[in-house]
């Protein structure tokens, strides 16, 4: 039997399987990859909450598809985000000749 | 319209004197001299204006210091060394003139008292204008005069008059000239405020002025060198600061006393104060302490011991300075003041303030007496005189039914004490500016005028029967012996019997050092060339400084007789007879003997020069006792210790309090603020997932938390 | 609109400054602090022309303008903030003084080559601030003034000080900072003790004799005036400054450039002497009264504390700084005084108050033409050593002649102001607190010692020839000094009409205080 | 527990999803880290069509699978030398990461068992099999992103447009070579 909470266990490993990534790898690529998945593990939670109350009475407008237009809205700002991430591993990579998140210090105290 | 309604007048007379002095004939002064060359232009400026001028400075730089060397071919600096302009000369015939007219005021008013008994008990008050009421307190510029400030005003106007002429020669020549005049006219002002004054407040403003002429005029050569070391010369600069702060030590307590009183009595007045019904419900020991307090400002003002170490260093100050005021009016303005309150001392106040005052004036009289005998500096053995005669005054005040006594010493010791140190400064003129009486001697021949004049005024200090000093100081002695007849105290007749003795034999020791000596004519009296020691060639003064030594001779022989038939204490007290006239009075004759007998032997020991003056220190006793006496009892060391390590460590002690202990908690806390942060600041890695394992470990943590708080993990 | 153009003309002055050449900087902050010294002095002669002048008091001060600024409710929350000025004789002796001395000041600073216009602007919002504390009739407006004063001054001791000045700027401003950090605490306690409707001057002083209980503090607990009190005594005692919290008066006089320190001892200081009387008495005259034994014991220890420090000083400046901190201790002694509890008769207390005012007039005008003395001395030597100097006399007698008004009007010579404060600050303190007035009277010999041993060391004896090159005071150097002493004698001569502006305010502070220690 | 093809499906999804996600955290490749990716992607489509969101499962296809994977191996090529091949691919705080990460997993996995909401809710679950079991709703999301209505989206569509060109240029101007 799924059930709404199948999704949402699914969703929160993988959104903490990408939090290991994001916190761990020392490639900035790989950051960003993590973070792609940790979105979708957002993702998926929001769909799933979409689709579960989807027809959900009491709340006056019919059909319920909040969830899903959040997705949408995230895939769209993901997209722009991995984008100017890349241009920014690149400047970075062009100027210091590494995309090791560790020596990517500036701001140090 | 009667004289006395004029009285404001005479202290604007050198009061105007004063403001055109300093806004038009100073600068006129200081112009003309520029032009000739006397005195830097300095607006201009620049190292070589300095250079060409040190010639000059060595005119301009008087003193009586290290520098004298350059100018003994000149007269010492004193009058032969500069020119004095026709515009110094003028703003000083300016303050003559006024000098002149206020002490015509002066005798005036004193003539019309003399002649209105009536006058003479109510006084006649005028109101100037007020500072500022409260309620009934008021606080108001008011003059007063009655016969005790009758004669203080024949006194100060007399003597500043005279000291004013002679001045004309004595400052002859000084760069500072119109200054002078300036500043001796500023005091004279302050000393009339001081006398003049209605309530306290008055008399503390003249008080604290008079202070501050002192200090300006024992200041007056400030730029003097300091003398070589181990000289005992007076040195301006020290020397008027020591006045100025030894003094203020006494206001202080003085300022006390006064608040004391106005505290009590809710007024200033000094006919309110002085009337006993005002202190009905007041605790009679409050009174006396205040009036101890009180003659604290007096100790300070006329120089009693323990303050009186800062008169003998004014010396460092013009001659003619120092017979104004510091023998003739300020340091006098003490015993006026105790004078002022003399009702309250005697009939208020419990017997221990004049007590008080008793004890230290016959204490000083005879310690200064002591320290006098063994000084070589002509002004400092009249220094030391003039605090064992303010001495006197007080043993008058505190013995006396009346304050006619002491204030009859006053009246007497202002012309001869003057007159001394005019004569002093005359025969300082004349040898160049020494002033060690070793390098003097048979000046008699020399300057006639001056020796004569300066041995009426020896013979008056020393009670030489007929002479002013007689009347006045014996019947102190007199009074003295009434005292102890009536409180079983002989104390203050022995020491001030015993001090005449004293008194007699270090002013003619003066006396002979300076014009006799063994060889002059008389016995010694009348010295010549084969007595004098020094080096200069000695001459008579001018006659505008000869002509008040003559004016003052008169009255330092005879105003005396004033007392006869108790006339003056007949006018002072308006009608209270006091004492009887010392000439019938056997007693007397145990004065007059023992200043004869100080007289006899001076004569011996420095006139005939029979007995010599080294049997003295020629024992170790005498040794040891001459070393403490020219030491001045280790007074001043003793003060200069205390200054040095418990008034100036005290301040160190704040100083370093400020530094270490309250900037220490305040940059301590700033120091471990700035730590902290510094500590704090190093999680700041710069690494982005050490901030992302933060937010989320501080998520956890928060949510773990509530989890606990909400007891989530218990259902 | 009279005190809206004293308080404003400055700022709108400094903004002109900032625009002008630089040339042009002191021209328009002298005319126009000189305009503003006018107005100033129109604010005391417009009511004497009167014919009957009535200086005001705090309930009906004078030239007063309300007009309402911030009104904010929530609930039972309600802030209100006039903008209110007005004059009481208290206000106006302080805005003529204000004025005063900042015109001096521009006169003062002529010669001053560094970013002239900041300088000068900078001077002028200075003035603003001093003027609205001083003129400000709204607890928040006065407190807002308060803190606006702090900028310029930081800046001016940051930028044109000597060796120190950032060390000296951050002390000054973290200390007054923190102080008023409590003046503002105590401002909110009074402001919501008292109905939380009303911030104005005249709301407080009808409403403080109802200001009774107590504050929970510490298991223990404070009477809520004392509470009041303290809380709004801290800022203005680090201003004063009173011992212990002095420290950073020495450093950042001595930091300072010439006219700021004249402004900064002339008029800052008086701020917080203005606060302590008009609010910490006029407000919390309970707490005043809890407190005036404590007040007193500190006076003393103000008076000679500084006067201790002063003597061991080496830098003339610094020696002048403490001897603000030993005179301002007068101030403390005459408003403990006036508030200490006892059976004195309440005209004592109103003469030790109106001592305490006249004090902060006259120290204003005295401390000014000190420090305007070593400023000419330091422009031409370059130092302020008291020991290097040596018979400087000899070649700048006008400067000697001046600095000696200044030192002797310090220590308290009859004829020139100082006497006329001290003397009415004794006789009034005398009467309620004998001891501490006996020990801080002593602070006159004290004065009398440290101000003429330096000049004693600095002007009399030899010319020390290492100086022979120094010239005298020329006639724009001289002109302060000159108008300073000038005030300072006739304020020593005839003080009445400075007293009569005094009286109705201070008056009144001492009835009320009278009729609350009756009940 | 009836094992109908829904839950076959969602149970072979998911382990494929959680494992190449491991896949991508753990591999020392990052070129077989970004192969797994477009797996991930994947998988995460497949769920969508599971929950009845068909739409969303194609704009996942596309932009995620396709477009963005493509960027990341783009971002790989052109960096391909920066990190040495020899050291760890972690860095030093990944212990704390992996802690932080399971204590995060097991505490949403609490909440999300604790929920109230989610297991006492039977219209949820009802409505969550009515979705799988149910027709699509690409008509009705069309509506809410483009009609006039009070309640929909287009404000936050346009604004996300905007977004979008703002990141556009955005990477040209960093990315572009000075």
């Amino acid at each position: 039997m799924v059930t709404l909470n199948s999704f949402l266990v699914l969703g929160a490993l993988v959104f903490c399987i990408g939090l290991f990534g994001a916190l761990s790898k020392r490639n900035a690529v790989a950051i960003l990859m993590s973070i792609e998945i940790m979105l979708n593990a957002v993702n998926i939670t929001l769909v799933a909450y979409a689709s579960a109350f989807q027809s959900f009475a009491g709340a006056g407008h019919g059909e319920r598809l909040t969830g899903q237009i959040f997705a949408i809205f995230i895939i769209t700002v993901a997209a722009a985000e991995a984008a100017v991430a890349l241009a920014m591993i690149i400047a970075i990579y062009r100027r210091r000749s590494t995309i090791d998140v560790g020596q990517i210090n500036l701001m140090r105290w | 319209m009667s004289p006395v309604e004029f009285v404001p007048v005479i202290p604007l007379l050198p009061l105007v004197a004063m403001v055109i002095i300093f806004l038009v004939t100073r600068p006129l002064d200081i112009a003309a001299q520029r032009r000739a060359g006397l005195r830097p232009t300095g607006v201009s400026g620049g190292h070589n204006v300095g250079g060409a001028t040190a010639g000059h400075e060595q005119a301009e730089t008087h003193g009586s210091g290290a520098d004298h060397d350059e100018h003994d071919d000149h007269g010492g600096g004193h009058g032969h060394g500069g020119v004095t302009t026709f515009w110094g000369l003028a703003g000083a015939v300016v303050a003559v003139v006024a000098m002149v007219g206020a002490f015509g005021l002066a005798l005036a008013i004193f003539f019309q008292f003399l002649g209105s008994p009536a006058l003479q008990k109510s006084g006649y008050t005028v109101h100037l204008w007020n500072w500022f009421s409260f309620g009934p307190l008021h606080y108001v510029i008011d003059f007063r005069v009655d016969t005790l400030t009758a004669i203080m005003l024949i006194v100060v106007t007399g003597v500043s008059m005279l000291v004013h002429l002679y001045s004309i020669g004595y400052m002859a020549g000084d760069l500072g000239f119109s200054r002078f005049f300036m500043e001796l006219a500023l005091f004279t002002v302050s000393m009339l405020i001081l006398v003049l004054g209605a309530n306290i407040l008055v008399l503390f403003i003249g008080w604290e002025l008079v202070g501050l002429s002192s200090y300006l005029l024992i200041g007056f050569w400030f730029d003097a060198a300091p003398p070589p070391a181990g000289s005992d010369l007076p040195y301006p600069p020290p020397a008027a600061l020591k006045a100025f702060v030894t003094t203020r030590v006494g206001d202080f307590a003085m300022l006390i006393g006064i608040l004391m009183l106005f505290v009590t009595t809710g007024t200033f007045t000094f006919t309110t104060l002085n009337t006993p019904a005002t202190y009905q419900h007041i605790d009679q020991f409050t009174v006396t302490v205040a009036m101890i307090l009180i003659f604290c400002g007096a100790v300070g003002k006329s120089a009693q011991f323990p303050l009186h170490v800062w008169l003998p260093d004014a010396m460092a100050g013009p001659t003619p300075v120092s017979a104004l005021i510091h023998a003739a009016t300020m340091v006098a303005a003490g015993v006026y003041l105790v004078a002022r309150f003399f009702p309250l001392y005697s009939q208020v106040a419990g017997p221990q303030s004049l007590e008080v005052v008793g004890w230290i004036g016959s204490f000083t009289a005879i310690f200064a007496a002591v320290i006098a005998l063994a000084q070589n500096d002509i002004k400092k053995v009249l220094a030391y005189s003039t605090i064992s005669q303010l001495g006197y005054m007080f043993v008058g005040l505190a013995v006396a039914p009346t304050d006619a006594t002491g204030i009859f010493h006053l009246f007497t010791h202002a012309f001869f004490k003057a007159l001394l140190f005019l004569g002093s400064g005359s025969v300082i003129h004349a040898v160049a500016g020494n002033q060690d009486m070793r390098k003097m001697g048979g000046l008699a021949k020399y300057m006639p005028i001056t020796a004569v004049t300066f041995l009426v005024a020896t013979l008056s200090i020393s009670g030489f029967p007929l002479f002013s000093g007689f009347f006045s100081k014996d019947a102190i002695i007199g009074e003295a012996f009434t005292y102890g007849q009536a409180n079983g105290n002989f104390w203050f007749y022995g020491l001030t019997l015993f001090t005449a003795f004293l008194t007699a034999f270090y002013m003619f020791r003066l006396f002979f050092m300076t014009f006799g000596g063994r060889g002059g004519a008389f016995g010694g009296f009348w010295g010549n060339e084969r007595q004098y020691r020094g080096e200069a060639h000695p001459h008579e003064s001018t006659w505008t400084m000869t002509v008040p030594l003559i004016l003052l001779a008169f009255p330092s022989a005879l105003v005396g007789f004033w007392s006869i038939n108790s006339g003056f204490a007949n006018f002072l007290t308006a009608g209270i007879q006091t004492y009887d006239n010392p000439l019938f009075d056997p007693l007397t004759y145990v004065g007059v003997a023992v200043a004869l007998l100080g007289i006899g032997l001076a004569w011996l020991v420095y006139g005939l020069e029979v007995v010599p003056a080294r049997v003295f220190t020629s024992n170790p006793v005498g040794r040891a006792a001459y070393t403490v006496m020219i030491n001045k009892f280790y007074v001043d060391e003793f003060y200069g210790w205390v200054i040095q390590y418990i008034a100036l460590g005290l301040s160190h002690g704040a100083e370093l309090f400020d530094t270490y202990i309250i900037d220490g908690i305040v940059n301590g806390s700033a120091t471990s603020v700035q730590r902290i942060g510094d500590a704090t600041r190093r999680t700041e890695t710069g690494v982005l997932q050490n901030y992302g394992a933060a937010i989320f470990g501080g998520a956890l943590i928060i949510a773990l938390a509530v989890f606990i708080a909400t007891g989530a993990f218990v259902h | 609109m009279l005190l809206t153009a004293i308080v404003f003309l400055p700022l709108i002055a400094g903004v002109i400054c900032m625009l002008a050449p630089d040339r042009a900087a002191r021209w328009i902050a002298a005319v126009f602090t000189g305009v503003v010294f006018l107005l100033s002095l129109w604010l005391y002669f417009g009511l004497v022309a009167t014919g009957s002048p009535n200086f005001g008091s705090v309930i009906a001060p004078q030239w007063y303008i309300d007009v309402p600024w911030i009104n904010v409710v929530l609930g039972a929350f309600h802030l209100k903030v006039d903008y209110a000025l007005g004059a009481d004789g208290l206000s106006m002796t302080m805005l003529i003084l204000n004025g005063l001395l900042s015109f001096l000041a521009v006169i003062g600073s002529w010669k001053i080559g560094k970013r002239p216009r900041l300088y000068f602007a900078l001077l002028l919002i200075l003035e603003t601030g001093v003027m609205g504390v001083f003129a400000a009739f709204d607890l928040f407006l006065f407190i807002f003034f308060w803190e606006i004063e702090l900028i310029p001054m930081f800046l001016l001791i940051g930028i044109w000080g000597g060796a120190r000045r950032e060390y000296a700027a951050w002390k000054f401003l973290i200390y007054t900072l923190v102080g008023s950090a409590f003046t503002l605490a105590g401002i909110f306690l009074i402001y919501f003790q008292t109905g939380g409707r009303d911030a104005s001057y005249q709301h407080f002083t009808q409403t403080a004799p109802s200001l009774t209980g107590s504050l929970p503090f510490f298991g223990g607990s404070v009477s809520l005036a004392l509470a009041i009190f303290l809380l709004l005594f801290v800022g203005f005692a680090v201003k004063i400054p009173m011992w212990p919290l002095h420290t950073w008066l020495p450093d950042a006089h001595t930091e300072a450039p010439t006219a700021v320190s004249v402004l900064l001892a002339g008029v800052l200081l008086k701020m917080g002497a203005y606060g302590l009387i008009r609010i910490c008495l006029g407000f919390a005259p309970h707490g005043a009264m809890e407190f005036a034994p404590v007040l007193g014991v500190l006076a003393a220890i103000n008076v000679l504390w500084g006067a201790g420090a002063s003597m061991v000083q080496k830098d003339m400046k610094r020696m002048i700084a403490y001897s603000s901190v030993s005179h301002m201790g007068y101030v403390l002694l005459g408003v403990a005084a006036a508030a200490a509890i006892g059976t004195a008769n309440i005209n004592f207390r109103q003469a030790a108050l109106t001592g305490a005012t006249l004090q902060m007039f006259t120290h204003g005008t005295i401390t000014a033409m000190l420090f305007f003395s070593v400023g000419v001395l330091y422009e031409k030597a370059h130092t302020r050593d008291i020991d290097v100097f040596g018979g400087i006399g000899k070649r700048m007698p006008m400067l000697m002649l001046l600095y000696s008004v200044a030192c002797f009007a310090a220590l308290g010579l009859p004829g020139l102001s100082g006497f006329v404060a001290e003397y009415l600050v004794f006789t009034g303190s005398f009467a309620t607190l004998p001891v501490a007035t006996i020990f801080a009277a002593f602070g006159v010999v004290l004065t009398a010692g440290y101000l003429l041993w330096m000049l004693r060391r600095s002007f009399y004896g030899p010319l020390n020839m290492k100086w022979d090159w120094l010239t005298d005071t020329t006639v724009r150097e001289a002109f302060p000094l000159v108008a300073l002493g000038l005030v300072i004698l006739f304020v020593g001569i005839y003080p009445q009409p400075i007293i009569d502006l005094l009286t109705p305010s201070l008056q009144q502070m001492v009835h009320s205080m009278s009729a609350l220690a009756i009940h | 527990m009836s094992l109908n093809i829904a839950t076959v499906a969602f149970y072979v999804i998911a382990i494929v999803l959680v494992g190449s996600s491991l896949a991508v955290v753990m591999l020392r490749n990052i070129v077989h880290a970004a192969l797994f990716l477009a797996v991930v992607f994947g998988a995460a489509a497949g769920v969508y069509v599971l929950l009845n969101a068909e739409f969303i499962a194609i704009v996942q296809v596309l932009i995620y699978a396709g477009a963005v994977t493509i960027l990341v191996l783009f971002a790989i090529m052109l960096t391909q030398n920066a990190m040495s091949r020899t050291s760890s691919p972690f860095s030093g705080q990944a212990w704390l990461a992996a802690i932080i990460s399971v204590a995060l997993a097991a505490g949403l996995i609490f909440t999300v068992g604790s929920s109230q909401m989610a297991l006492a809710s039977p219209n949820a679950s009802a409505n969550l099999a009515n979705a799988i079991n149910g027709g699509g709703t690409v008509a009705r999301i069309g509506q809410l992103l483009y009609s006039p209505f009070d309640y929909s989206y287009v404000l936050p569509f346009e604004i996300a447009s905007v977004v979008l060109l703002v990141a556009i240029i955005g990477a040209i101007v960093i990315g572009r070579e000075e």
